[in-house]
């Protein structure tokens, strides 16, 4: 309280009341007179962050949503001492009572935020012609965080899935023989290269459009390898034209892999897996021509698919090949599933270099993923009925903040 | 060295990418970019490796006149044509209006636009062969997709009953079924990239 | 092998042919389809109709060639739309190629006679400011300062100068956001750091395959409206009540829907014909 | 220009169009050539667009650490000589760990954390029956679908019974899926029509 006497404080309320008041009515008219500030103005580190961001919380302006509901946005400004220079640090429309102060990492940015700094910050209201600030809070000081505590469920989900990884593979080392239900789209790749080979014709393999960095494609890389393992039993050529230069390089290593495992390493032609280029259609027109001039008598499509797994599906039924496909790509799986033979659905094409190996370390993560399986569908049912019976905690468990 | 290297830096890559991931402060977020940066690096210097694989299998039907060897000849005079119009006048090379922008609208976008409308065929094709009520499995996949294509065409006082039907398909069956493959994707993925880390899937890697 | 085994090993090329005729024909011909008006597309046009004539849109044109036939007449009509009510027109593209895709729309819509009665001007009915890299971080800067954003058009002059320009700071200047969306940036990213953050009213054209995962948002009513591929696009132009491209492209559409529904119909009689034979 | 442009667009248009008959020289023609100018365009654009503004300006600008990435690249290419080729796992090693970390991490939450806790909602919404309805069945839904993935058990009995349950509703998706889709794929080609018959011929306004 600025009048520290009851009387004046009397005489002011008095000029208020009859004489600022019907005035300021009067001049609320062209809205020139100032909004109440905004109060309880606090100013602290962003929690979970990088360090370069400082939170600013404030209570509403009496005249946002409320009183003459004039107030149209808030400015927050910043300065380096709480008597210094303050400058618009940003803006938010009427309504919002918060805001980030957030800037670069880097020292070489014009907008470089430093942290372990003291800053003071202010408030402003704003009206059309007019504002008013609130009082300085502060110090606050911007530090970076090592732990995100948002993403706890996160962290508790990473761990308990690879110790589950890990135990079951351990059990597999100790020599654990594991049951998996059989797969119709495994069963027919023998088949598939048996029929290659009694024809006489080549095999085709596309790994799709990921990159060597899509975990799609390196599954893929692994089945891969078994059937160029299969191949070079059976002396039937594999061709993989590839759409990016490292999956190239990478599927020529697992295919002379696949040929040393079979014990003909002479066997393996380093020209049969070539790059076309990346581009998605030119790569598609080309491989359409393969499968047409190279008469492939079976087609692999596993991998990262886009629009362009119909065309291809299509040809190679136009071909007549035997076709087996499979993707994560979940826009593709109806036309996979619609024109090829054999369709591996999503994380089945995961599954596939476990069955196709039948390595017991592989089958033991195949089980961790089963396991995994049971405890979000159990996850699941529970959740259902505690959302049916309105208990929220359920739910929380669940929730990740980023 | 050979086989252990990799492996260790595999492991090592995989660890600190799943551990930044919970890390919120700088000196993490530092890495991770250029650990990303990197990465793209790498597969800019890749790009050399596809071209040189490009040309040598041209080159090699060409001298060896296997068939259709011409048309090597014009993958080959295509692709120099671009390296060159693309390199020559520096980074101008590329802007509105050089003949390389000519050669993307007048023969790269049109052939892409073809390529892709060649779907339209294929889509009819493929429902014509595929869509036969053999199973129940496939009556269910022929009769949704009736319902969906029906909502384009004038059905007179039905339409209004299919347009219900086709949107309620969409928003919950469709939903759960879709939340279905997710899930699986999902722990299939994630039990891959763990393999990956932990060096028991590595046949990307190859073998000496 | 009689009529109805050759007729369950069609050649394919057959049903080619008829799809080509299918799409190809329709074409030729102005039919009155009946369209009818979805609530999402009318909701849109309503909140359009609400803007008073000089209210100042903004379109984000978020595509490539590949979209095209899908998304241009959406533009299209979007242009046609607000010329004729007078709305001033602030195009940018978070995509590369949307400024170019707006630019020919407009060559198309500024020849049409009752706009070029209109005689809009560039720089006062409209301006076309061009690409700026960095996806959503770009929506995010516009949050702030629309000038500084994008400081120069899509032809080099200073967006400051431009009449249109004059006191648009930023959103809180803009009535209402359009974006066509291919994929990304677009919809999502528009809603996501657009909607939430500034309140930005938001309307948006989407090609089909992408409008499913757009929805959630016209539920919780993020999105004021939204065109759904080529069909959203006929409706709109429908709810101005200046049928175009996309109406007339819809007569194609419903024709070769109608011609695959047919196929998959006989393929099924002759499949169930010869097994009945085969049976007895 | 323009006009020479419309007819070399036309024309290969009809020569990518030609393959629908069958395989012809006209298509193989389109094919090589497309083959090559997408790499070449790919190749160009990447350069200036990719790696001058990330490494070559950051090296410019003193920024060394980008080098390493640089040299994790040369060794990509020591591929091309056979006796020091196996230098280039060393950085398919870098590639293939630094994602597989990455992708951990994000499969784990928008694939696992947010599809159950999306799917956590009331099995009965009191006065509301077709939301009931639509809870129940995207609950069961997902359930069965999920049994469906199931490996360790043998589809039998009423474990079979709901694995069957499962991979109908996901053929009900995929039919929908695919009936949605006609309409962007019938755009496409209605796209390239008009472009043949009005752009090229003029046949149609």
């Amino acid at each position: 309280m600025r009048y520290k006497n009851l009387r004046s404080s009397l005489v002011l309320t008095f000029f208020l009341f009859f004489l600022i008041l019907p005035l300021s009515q009067i001049l609320a008219q062209d809205d020139t007179l100032p909004p109440p500030p905004p109060t309880e103005v606090k100013a602290g580190d962003t929690p979970n962050d990088n360090g370069h961001s400082i939170t600013i919380t404030w209570k509403l302006s009496g005249d946002d949503g409320a009183g003459k509901k004039n107030v149209v946005a808030y400015e927050i400004l910043r300065s380096e001492s709480p008597t210094g220079e303050f400058v618009v640090r940003g803006m938010v429309p009427a309504g919002n009572n918060t805001y980030q102060d957030r800037g670069a990492k880097e020292k070489e940015d014009k907008n470089y935020f430093p942290p372990h700094k003291d800053f003071y910050y202010k408030v402003r209201a704003k009206t059309l012609n007019s504002y008013s600030e609130s009082g300085v809070a502060g110090p606050a000081v911007a530090y970076g965080q090592w732990f995100h505590i948002g993403k706890l469920p996160v962290f508790v989900g990473t761990l308990a899935f690879t110790i589950m990884v890990l135990a079951f593979i351990s059990l597999a080392r100790k020599g654990k023989e594991f049951y998996v239900r059989p797969l119709a789209g495994i069963d027919a790749v023998d088949d598939a290269i048996g029929r290659a080979t009694e024809m006489g014709r080549p095999i085709l393999y596309i790994l799709g459009l990921g990159s060597a960095a899509d975990i799609a494609t390196i599954a893929s890389f692994t089945i891969l390898n078994r059937i160029a393992k299969k191949t070079a039993e059976h002396k039937t050529k594999i061709i993989v034209p590839c759409n990016d230069p490292i999956v190239m390089s990478v599927a020529q290593e697992t295919v002379k892999a696949g040929y040393l495992d079979a014990g003909r390493p002479d066997m393996y032609k380093e020209e049969n897996i070539f790059y076309l280029t990346s581009m998605q259609f030119a790569y598609v027109a080309a491989v359409n021509g393969i499968m047409l001039r190279e008469k492939t008598a079976t087609n692999f499509y596993l991998g990262k698919f886009y629009a362009e797994s119909l065309i291809l599906a299509e040809t190679g039924s136009v071909a007549g090949s035997i076709q087996i496909s499979g993707t994560d790509e979940l826009a593709q799986i109806p036309f996979f599933v619609a024109a090829t033979d054999f369709t591996l659905i999503g994380e089945e094409l995961y599954a596939a270099s476990a069955y196709l190996g039948r390595e017991p370390l592989l089958l033991g993560a195949l089980k961790a993923q089963d396991l995994a399986k049971a405890i979000v569908m159990l996850s699941l049912a529970l959740g259902a009925l505690a959302a049916s019976f309105h208990f929220g905690f359920f739910l929380k468990l669940f929730t990740v903040q980023m | 060295m050979r086989r252990q290297l990799p492996i260790l830096i595999v492991f090592v890559s995989g660890v600190f990418m799943i551990i930044q991931y919970f890390i919120p402060h700088e000196s993490f977020e530092f890495i991770y970019e250029y650990a990303m940066d990197w990465i793209i690096i790498i597969g800019i210097f890749a790009m050399l490796l596809g071209l040189w694989s490009l040309t040598r299998v041209s080159v090699s039907k060409v001298q060896t006149k296997a068939p259709g060897w011409g048309f090597s000849v014009m993958t080959l005079i295509g692709l120099a044509t671009m390296l060159f119009l693309g390199i020559y006048k520096g980074n101008k090379s590329i802007a509105e209006g050089t003949l390389f922008m000519d050669i993307f609208w007048n023969i790269y976008t049109p052939i892409q636009a073809t390529m892709f409308a060649l779907l339209a065929f294929y889509i009819a094709s493929a429902a014509y062969r595929a869509f036969r009520a053999r199973t129940v499995m496939s009556t269910i996949l022929l009769v949704t997709a009736l319902v969906i294509m029906l909502r384009l065409i004038p059905l007179g006082p039905l339409s209004g009953i299919n347009q219900t039907l086709a949107s309620w398909i969409l928003t919950v069956p469709n939903m759960a079924a879709k939340r279905a493959i997710w899930i699986g994707i999902g722990l299939g993925a994630t039990a891959t990239c763990l393999k990956i880390i932990f060096g028991i899937e590595r046949a990307y890697m190859g073998k000496d | 092998m009689n009529f109805l085994e050759k007729l369950l090993a069609l050649d394919r090329r057959i049903i080619f042919l008829f799809i080509a005729i299918a799409v190809a024909l329709p074409l030729f011909f102005t039919v009155k389809l009946h369209i009818e008006v979805t609530p999402v597309v009318r909701n849109l046009h309503n909140a359009m109709e609400a803007l008073p004539p000089g209210s100042k849109v903004l379109v984000s044109l978020d595509y490539d060639p590949g979209s095209m036939p899908e998304l241009q007449p959406m533009a299209e009509s979007f242009f046609r739309y607000c010329f004729m009510r007078d709305l001033k027109i602030i195009i940018i593209g978070l995509w590369p190629n949307g400024p170019i895709q707006a630019n020919s729309a407009l060559e198309v819509i500024l020849n049409e006679p009752d706009i070029k009665k209109k005689n809009p001007k560039y720089g006062i009915d409209y301006v076309n400011l061009g690409y700026t890299a960095g996806n959503e971080v770009v929506i995010e800067r516009m949050g702030s300062d629309i000038p500084v954003t994008f400081p120069k058009d899509y032809s080099g002059n200073k967006t400051e100068d431009l009449p249109l320009m004059k006191g648009v700071k930023n959103f809180n200047n803009i009535d209402f956001v359009y974006n066509l969306s291919a994929g990304y940036p677009g919809t999502v990213e528009w809603v996501l750091f657009g909607v939430d953050p500034y309140k930005i009213k938001l309307g948006a054209g989407n090609t089909a395959v992408q409008a499913p995962q757009i929805y959630p948002y016209l539920n919780s009513g993020q999105l004021v409206g939204l065109l759904g591929g080529m069909k959203g696009g006929a409706e709109f132009e429908i709810a101005t009540g200046k049928p175009a491209k996309a109406v007339k492209f819809m007569f194609s559409q419903s024709v070769s829907h109608a011609l695959i529904c047919f196929f998959i119909l006989i393929g099924n009689f002759a499949y169930f014909a010869t097994r009945k034979k085969k049976g007895a | 220009m323009e006009t020479i442009g419309i007819w070399i667009a036309a024309l290969l248009t009809l020569g990518i169009f030609s393959f629908l008959y069958k395989d012809n020289p006209f298509y193989k023609f389109c094919e090589s050539l497309f083959v090559g100018i997408s790499a070449g365009y790919w190749f160009v654009t990447t350069f200036w667009q990719v790696f001058m503004p990330k490494l070559a300006d950051n090296l410019v600008a003193g920024r060394f650490y980008y080098m390493i990435g640089a040299i994790f690249g040369v060794l990509m290419l020591l591929r091309l000589f056979p006796k020091i080729g196996w230098l280039s796992r060393w950085s398919l090693a870098l590639v293939v760990g630094t994602t597989a970390g990455l992708y951990f991490t994000r499969y784990l939450v928008s694939n696992g954390m947010v599809q159950v806790q999306n799917t956590i909602i009331p099995l009965y919404v009191k006065g509301n029956l077709s939301q009931t309805i639509g809870n129940l069945v995207i609950v069961i839904g997902t359930f069965s679908g999920l049994i469906y993935f199931f490996f360790s058990k043998e589809h039998k009995g009423a474990f079979g019974g709901l694995a069957k349950l499962g991979i109908w509703i996901l053929m009900l998706s995929f039919g929908a899926s695919f009936g949605y889709t006609v309409m962007s794929r019938m755009s496409l080609l209605i796209g390239r029509m008009d472009y043949l018959l009005g752009t090229w011929l003029g046949l149609i306004h």
